[in-house]
């Protein structure tokens, strides 16, 4: 049971924050497909900044600086999509697919190049491992071993919700997702909402990506990526409609699920059931579809995302 | 030196898109305190020029002068600071907000970037009040009228103090009770000092509250008039080029056969659990206009959903010329002659992203005209659409495969309404035909209209204009709260009565089965 | 940039040019991929002939084959190949291609065909391991330590890393039943899918040592990471595969003890001797012929193919003595061990049989 | 007509020229990668990858069979990304394709293996499997409002994992390599019957799927732009509540397809396994093929025909990552240069934009006309 809650937290930690990056950045009208490669990009550099840490840096820096890199190599990987979205133009779909792409096969490369020149040519592997770095963001509450990470996640979440409903600048924001015109009208530079959007969501998409790989883990391999978690982020962004708080919810549900899926061995009346383990994999995404159903009548994306703004066109 | 007098110079305005001069060298100025009406035909780069005002476009040329300084505006930022407001002609609203967000947006009370609502609020009531625009603040735009729509847009140029107020055809969207008020606010605005710029089609409206009125055609400047030494009729020949004609000519009806019946019918609403439509009865017969007059929101939207399909019935029957359709499927009412002239021409009328030839077919693709073997007739879909265009005036930049998003809201409109008349039907539903339209335009459409039904047709015409209202028709039907209160003859009634009924005041027990 | 290092020595002088094809993984896959590419690589600079490796672009003979043809058209003559999936590539070019020597690592007569009716080429080596027997070894010393409840966490359900797998249920059975503790014992088996580990790897093994699990055999490349990192936080203990994984562990996870032995298999000696016997010029020796590798000496465990680590021994009940004595029965026959990858093998001790994690 | 026909040929050969502007730039940014990584390699580098099979010229018949399965290779990228671009013609993003592509694989070769059954019915199978996980996506969107995207990513966890449920027993897999069974040794008649295989050096994965892929590129073609049914499907896509005013009906629109699309990325499934070039083996991740179908439906600028020469290009590139020299370049490299150009292809309306503008005008211009531009591609597209 202690277990399913500890894998519970960090699953959803992840999801929380990558989704609530795609909700800003989808908020200001710009779709992030990307969210994937910019975890990955933001764990390749929260990894590194672990491994190169020397052994004897205390917690406080080992946790200040790795989530420090892995949100600034977030914001500038989410820099690729504000570039081409923003100023260019270009299609969001195709940006964000080619960041997952680009992503991957970047960090793969990186990596090896980073493992090369540090072990002088004998270990080139796209691996990092980051045991030292791993066992400084853990803390033990009774039992219950939880994760700077997840507090880390916790306080981010309850920002953003004040920030999403009580400041100027959400407010702003959130226009610019809806009816970019009517903001431009009123003074308020979309382009620069926009970048601030995409950007947020590179931020707390990079931390998403450090605290995937490392919150369970102290080893990751990057020619994997990160497996598709962002695009579960995308799925608990739009299940959560868009909205902080409901974003939450829905993250520890698909979280709950993600984690009976292997830890049921360890909950005697689960065990007892005998159901397949891949069963469980499906059930998350077999149990939102159908709340989905149920809760999607009304559920609507903001209006302008997706539409490069223009001045001129209406 | 430019005048003192002036609080806005425009000079020698250009203003390019590709393939046309939208301004070609426009001079305008407006006065401190006066109320300046903008005249010209759809297209004619009125719009266009407001914007430039705005800080919304770049000129290529000229230049604006600000109590005789000359201004940059590169933006709505810099329009703002130097007192200039808008209201747009499509409203720049953000649906999901509430009245309050949408009025305060880019000028938000706040401390340490933290939303300080409360001073705002009162702030708006405050203004609300003084200027009797009734709004709720707490409300989201997604779900008020039209008219309070326009109230917040007022508001938002009243909350940031601006002394020039540009009002982009603020009145195609408003009942007339709604026109009266707003007329009585620019005048108010007007009186405290504040220069309005007013764009509308509508001479009635330049007459009443305009002092002085420039009319541009064709992207060129024409003239500036005094409204009080001028007469409709010369300034719509100002304006067009030719004289028009305001009053619809038309002969006494001839109706014959019944060809729409409607018996007990109820629609249920979207926004509340009453029915949105409730028990309505009356018949259309071919050869006469029927007009369905109401204020916005009175269930004419969901009336002619139920008779057009696009809206589920929940009791009652509609039976055209014999037949019971209530059951029947749009395509089935379609092409067993109902035409529909929609209400809102960008979510229903048209594909915006498709050229005007596909939008001229969009009931008939599949008829064997334009269809072979599920191929599209191409060469015969381009002619027809270019034989309709020509015959209705439809103007677009690249004629039969212009993308209708790319034209005006008037060539929009005049492209529907050619599609509907042309095709095979029996009845005409037309709902607010002449939204927004110049008077050419409008001219022209209801001469077709009374044409329509010349030929035979029964025509059911749906609209809040109640000039229009009492030209065309041969009836009035009222609708008030869903249910139909009042059938009045128009050459018996008087607006005043009319009124009465609209706002729920008379109401007669009529019997109709 | 990657390149200093191998610049020097990609020139080789000899007239032998040694190439490798990776499997489904890549060199860095710290398993068969790596290990082969190592020592290859090794006996390639120490021997000054050049050397590279190709990757395919995907899993499938027709890429192995692409590979393949890739190195022969760079002027490669040797090439090896690591796992059983390179015995359709072989089928399909060795015969065109006399001139170039193939040695297949993991790869046996039966992944050839089913009745052993594939004569190999003159110009090719095969060799498989005996994984059950190190499997055994391993389990069977684990359970005479003291280990009761024990855990088997394979990576991909390939031949080889099955008959690890089976090896080690039969050994852990053998010394349950030999010390009559066999209603004690009890072994959780799994596969993760992949070759490395990850976060829901972990989750899994959090729960086996929560649940009681003392030790696990993580067998597969990376995999053992997953194990290592819900050992440390249970204070449990893992075994480590191929080859000997302590120094690794020990250095990782900065716990000495947390693998107490590894069931290793001597892939680099085998590509050593062979790759020194083409050079030397003895390669009929091996010329078309299937070897299995498992034990060659009763007396010396460190002579044989598969073994226990005893450099680095640090079981306390399980001697390095009882392992020779072991080794020499097994040797001896005395015990037997089955091979099959097909059917689990029969046991007197609990096994549970978990769904594959991916 | 004649006008319009040369108006078209004009901005597609502005489109053509973009595309190729981005696959240089692509190129040119790869090849400065390379110089990162190692300056005094990277023009051999550069060259092998684009010299790619070419370097096989001493032999006319290995030169021919790797282009023959280069085209193999493209084929089922081809097809999925057809089966992106006709939903989005249709206003959908299907991003779904990836599970219905996966449960494409699935229901091949489950038919072809466990089943023992001919190949046209196989392809049947995975047209129908594709089609039905497309319906279940279409339908949810129709009938429930949710979100074709979330629908179609939910899809593709669980057909994943379906997918490894069934193609994981042991009538398909053989237990013991944790492969399926090869197909021509378990049921050979279920193998696509070979197409010009003699020609490409006897590769015998050259198989009827790659003039299918052509045929079907040229349906699609002709659905989207000469059909009443293509008509009704953009109208449906491009505003709903239009479409429904005019009387089509959109709920069956949307559901139809993603039905469609569906099945077009099961077939691309049936036509790559049916080959019996590759073996499924249990897979952690839904395959990539889906996503990167998106993407090059992109770069073939939404254009059928465009999606084939798109498909052949990133497969010509993927493949010829195989030929860097591994002592100087991990072989990762190829892939992030494909990943780059896809992310250049964003750029196209841009240079398109700016070979309109001629030399003076400033980019805020460009900028503001790209709308318009938009809306003129739109045209072109329609007629
Ligand atoms: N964003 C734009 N891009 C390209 N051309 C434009 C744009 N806006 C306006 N135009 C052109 O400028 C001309 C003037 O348009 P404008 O909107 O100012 O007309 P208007 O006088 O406001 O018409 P209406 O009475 O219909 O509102 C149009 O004919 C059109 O061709
Ligand atoms: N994005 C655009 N690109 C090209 N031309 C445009 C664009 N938007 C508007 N126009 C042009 O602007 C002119 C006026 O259009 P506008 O949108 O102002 O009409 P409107 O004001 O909406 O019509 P209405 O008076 O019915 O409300 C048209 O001639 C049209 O061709
Ligand atoms: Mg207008
Ligand atoms: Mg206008």
């Amino acid at each position: 049971m202690i277990l399913l809650i500890q894998y519970t937290l960090i699953f959803a930690a992840v999801l929380i924050l990558v989704a609530l990056g795609g909700m800003f950045s989808e908020r200001s009208g710009i779709i992030n497909l990307g969210l994937e490669g910019i975890m990955v990009f933001g764990a390749m550099a929260g990894a590194m900044v672990m491994v190169l840490l020397p052994a004897d840096a205390s917690k406080a820096t080992i946790i200040i600086l790795t989530m420090l890199a892995a949100a600034v190599a977030g914001v500038l990987s989410s820099l690729f999509i504000a570039v081409a979205c923003i100023n260019f133009k270009a299609d969001q779909t195709l940006i964000g697919t080619a960041l997952n792409m680009l992503a991957t096969a970047a960090a793969t490369v990186i990596v090896k190049a980073f493992n090369t020149a540090r072990s002088d040519g004998t270990d080139f592997s796209a691996k990092l491992d980051y045991v030292t770095g791993h066992k400084a963001f853990l803390l033990h509450i009774g039992e219950l071993e939880i994760s700077w990470f997840i507090i880390i996640a916790a306080i981010l979440l309850v920002c953003s919700i004040v920030f999403f409903y009580k400041t100027t600048f959400a407010l702003r924001l959130r226009a610019c997702g809806e009816h970019p015109q009517a903001a431009d009208s009123v003074g308020i530079n979309v382009y620069k909402m926009r970048y601030a959007g995409v950007l947020l969501s590179g931020f707390l998409g990079g931390l998403g990506g450090i605290i995937y790989i490392a919150a369970a883990n102290s080893t990751w391999h990057f020619d994997y990526g990160v497996a598709g978690a962002g695009f579960l982020a995308l799925a608990v962004m739009i299940f959560g409609q868009w909205k902080p708080e409901r974003i939450a919810w829905s993250a520890v549900l698909f979280a709950v699920f993600r984690s009976l899926s292997n830890v049921n061995s360890g909950i005697d009346f689960l065990a007892k059931l005998h159901i397949p383990g891949t069963l469980y994999n499906m059930f998350p995404y077999i149990v939102s579809l159908i709340v989905l159903a149920l809760t999607s009548k009304n559920s609507r994306a903001p209006k302008a995302e997706g539409i490069p703004y223009d001045k001129g066109a209406r | 030196m430019g005048n003192e007098d002036y609080v806005i110079e425009m000079l020698h305005i250009r203003k390019e898109f590709p393939g046309i001069v939208a301004n070609d060298d426009i001079t305008l100025q407006l006065k401190r305190g006066e109320i300046h009406a903008l005249l010209g035909e759809n297209g004619a780069g009125k719009s266009t020029l407001m914007s430039v005002l705005f800080g919304l476009y770049t000129p290529e040329k000229g230049t604006i002068k600000k109590d005789g300084q000359e201004v940059h505006i590169k933006n709505p930022n810099d329009a703002t600071d130097l007192g200039i407001g808008m209201v747009h002609q499509h409203f720049m609203l953000v649906d999901i907000f509430t009245v309050l967000d949408n009025i305060i947006l880019g000028a938000e009370p706040s401390k340490f970037g933290f939303l300080t609502k409360a001073d705002a609020r009162k702030r708006v009531m405050e203004l609300s009040k003084k200027y009797n625009l009734k709004v709720d603040p707490d409300a989201k735009i997604q779900d008020i009228t039209v008219g309070m729509q326009q109230r917040v847009e007022i508001l938002k140029m009243l909350y940031r103090d601006n002394e020039v107020l540009i009002f982009d055809e603020p009145t195609a969207v408003l009942t007339p009770q709604e026109i009266d008020e707003l007329m009585k606010i620019m005048k108010e605005l007007a009186a405290e000092g504040k220069s309005i710029l007013f764009i509308t089609h509508k001479l009635n409206e330049i007459k009443e509250v305009a002092d002085r009125c420039s009319i541009l055609r064709k992207g060129k400047y024409i003239g500036t008039v005094n409204v009080a030494d001028t007469t409709k009729e010369e300034l719509s020949s100002l304006m067009v080029g030719h004289n028009v004609s305001l009053k619809v000519a038309k002969e006494d009806a001839k109706p014959t056969d019944e060809v729409l019946t409607v018996k007990n019918l109820c629609v249920k609403s979207k926004n509340h659990n009453k029915d949105a439509v409730h028990n309505v009865s009356f018949r259309v017969k071919a050869g006469e206009i029927v007009c369905i007059a109401g204020i916005d929101g009175n269930g004419q939207t969901e009336l002619v959903g139920g008779i057009t399909g696009l809206e589920n019935v929940t009791n009652g029957q509609i039976i055209l010329d014999g037949e019971d359709i209530t059951k029947k499927s749009i395509r089935y009412r379609n092409t067993h002659g109902i035409s529909h002239v929609p209400e809102d021409r960008h979510k229903h009328g048209l594909v915006l992203d498709y050229s005007l030839e596909d939008n001229m077919v969009l009931q008939r693709y599949f008829e064997k005209d334009f269809n072979k073997a599920g191929l599209m007739k191409r060469d015969d879909i381009r002619r027809y659409s270019d034989v309709l265009a020509e015959r209705f005036d439809v103007r677009s930049g690249e004629g039969a495969k212009t993308i209708v998003r790319s034209m005006s809201g008037g060539n929009q409109q005049k492209a529907i309404v050619a599609r509907e008349m042309d095709r095979d039907h029996k009845l005409l539903i037309a709902v607010q035909p002449t939204r927004g339209l110049d008077v050419g335009a409008i001219e022209y459409i209801h001469k077709a209209i009374v044409n329509e039904r010349d030929n035979g047709s029964a025509i059911l015409l749906v609209s809040l204009e109640l000039d229009e209202v009492m030209n065309l028709s041969d009836r009035i039907l009222v609708m008030y709260e869903g249910e139909i209160v009042g059938e009045v003859d128009p050459k018996t009634t008087t607006l005043q009565e009319l009124g009465l009924y609209m706002s729920g005041a008379k109401r007669d027990h009529r019997k109709e089965a | 940039g990657s390149s200093k290092k191998s610049e020097k020595q990609s020139e080789g002088s000899s007239d032998y040019k040694i190439a490798m094809i990776t499997d489904s993984g890549d060199i860095t896959d710290m398993s068969f991929n790596q290990t082969t590419y190592e020592a290859s690589k090794a006996f390639a600079k120490d021997h000054d002939a050049k050397f590279s490796y190709y990757k395919p672009t995907e899993d499938s003979d027709e890429a192995r084959i692409a590979s393949f043809n890739n190195a022969v058209a760079d002027g490669y003559n040797v090439v090896v190949v690591p796992g059983y999936l390179f015995a359709n590539m072989i089928k399909s070019v060795a015969e065109s291609n006399p001139d170039v020597k193939i040695i297949a690592l993991d790869c046996g007569e039966g992944d050839f065909s089913n009745d052993g009716s594939y004569k190999l080429p003159g110009n090719v080596a095969c060799f498989t391991y005996a994984e059950e027997l190190s499997g055994y070894m391993a389990g069977y010393a684990a359970v005479k330590e003291g280990y009761k409840k024990l855990g088997y966490l394979g990576g991909m359900a390939v031949p080889a890393v099955i008959r690890f797998g089976y090896g080690f249920l039969q050994g852990v059975d053998a010394a349950a039943v030999e010390m009559g503790i066999a209603n004690e014992v009890e072994v959780n088996y799994i596969y993760g899918g992949q070759f490395s580990g990850d976060s829901s790897i972990t989750a899994v093994m959090d729960t086996w040592y929560k649940g009681g699990t003392e030790v696990v055999f993580a067998c597969g490349g990376g995999i053992y990471t997953s194990a290592c990192e819900a050992a440390v936080k249970a204070g449990g203990k893992v075994i480590g595969v191929d080859t000997d994984q302590s120094g690794t562990i020990a250095k990782t996870y900065g716990d000495d003890s947390l693998c107490i032995t590894s069931a290793m298999k001597g892939l680099a000696p085998t590509i050593n001797t062979t790759l020194q016997a083409i050079f030397d010029g003895k390669w009929d020796s091996y010329a078309g012929t299937f070897s299995n590798l498992g034990l060659v000496s009763g007396d010396d465990p460190s002579q044989n193919y598969v073994q226990l680590p005893t450099d680095t021994w640090s079981m306390k009940n399980f001697s390095v003595d009882d392992y020779k004595a072991l080794v020499k029965d097994l040797y001896d026959g005395k015990f037997t061990v089955s091979n099959d990858t097909k059917n689990a093998p029969k046991t007197t001790i609990k096994v549970t049989t978990f769904d594959n994690i991916h | 007509m004649d006008k319009k026909a040369s108006f078209f040929r004009k901005s597609s050969v502005q489109t053509i020229i973009a595309s190729i502007i981005c696959a240089l730039l692509g190129i040119l940014v790869g090849f400065v990668i390379l110089l990162i990584m190692n300056p005094s390699h990277a023009a051999e580098g550069m060259g092998a990858i684009l010299r790619n099979f070419f370097k096989y010229n001493q032999s006319s018949t290995t030169l021919l069979y790797y282009l023959g399965s280069t085209l193999v290779k493209a084929v089922p990228l081809i097809l999925c990304s057809e089966a992106i671009l006709f939903a989005y013609k249709a206003g959908l993003f299907n991003i779904g394709a990836a599970g219905q592509y996966t449960v494409g694989i699935l229901a091949s070769l489950y038919t072809s293996i466990a089943l023992g059954l001919s190949w046209w019915v196989c392809v049947l199978a995975a047209i129908a499997a594709g089609a039905l996980w497309g319906f279940i996506s279409g339908f949810f969107k129709a009938v429930f409002n949710v979100n074709e995207v979330i629908a179609g990513i939910m899809m593709n966890w669980i057909g994943l994992y379906l997918t490894n449920i069934v193609l994981g027993g042991k009538k398909v897999m053989d237990q013991s390599t944790s492969k399926t069974y090869n197909i021509l040794s378990t049921n050979p008649k279920a193998l696509l019957p070979t197409f010009l295989s003699d020609l490409f050096g006897h590769n015998q994965y050259m198989t009827i799927a790659l003039p299918i892929t052509v045929i079907v590129a040229i349906i699609i073609l002709v659905v989207l732009n000469k059909t009443t049914f293509g008509y009704e499907l953009k109208a449906t896509g491009h505003n709903k509540e239009a479409a429904k005013y005019a009387g089509m009906n959109a709920t069956r629109n949307v559901i139809l397809t993603l039905v469609i699309s569906g099945g077009i990325a099961g077939f691309a499934a049936s036509m790559f396994y049916l080959t019996g070039i590759e073996q499924y083996s249990i897979s952690s991740s839904v395959p990539g093929m889906g996503f990167n179908g998106i993407a090059v439906a992109f770069l073939g600028g939404l254009h059928p025909i465009g999606a084939i020469v798109a498909g052949l290009f990133i497969e010509y590139l993927t493949m010829g990552g195989q030929y860097l020299d591994t002592n100087y370049f991990n072989p990762q490299v190829a892939d992030l240069m494909v990943a780059i150009i896809i992310y250049l292809c964003g750029f196209v309306l841009f240079f398109r934009n700016l070979m309109n503008k001629g030399k003076t005008k400033a980019l805020t211009n460009v900028n503001d006309e790209s709308a318009s531009d938009k809306k003129k591609d739109a045209n072109d597209q329609e007629v």
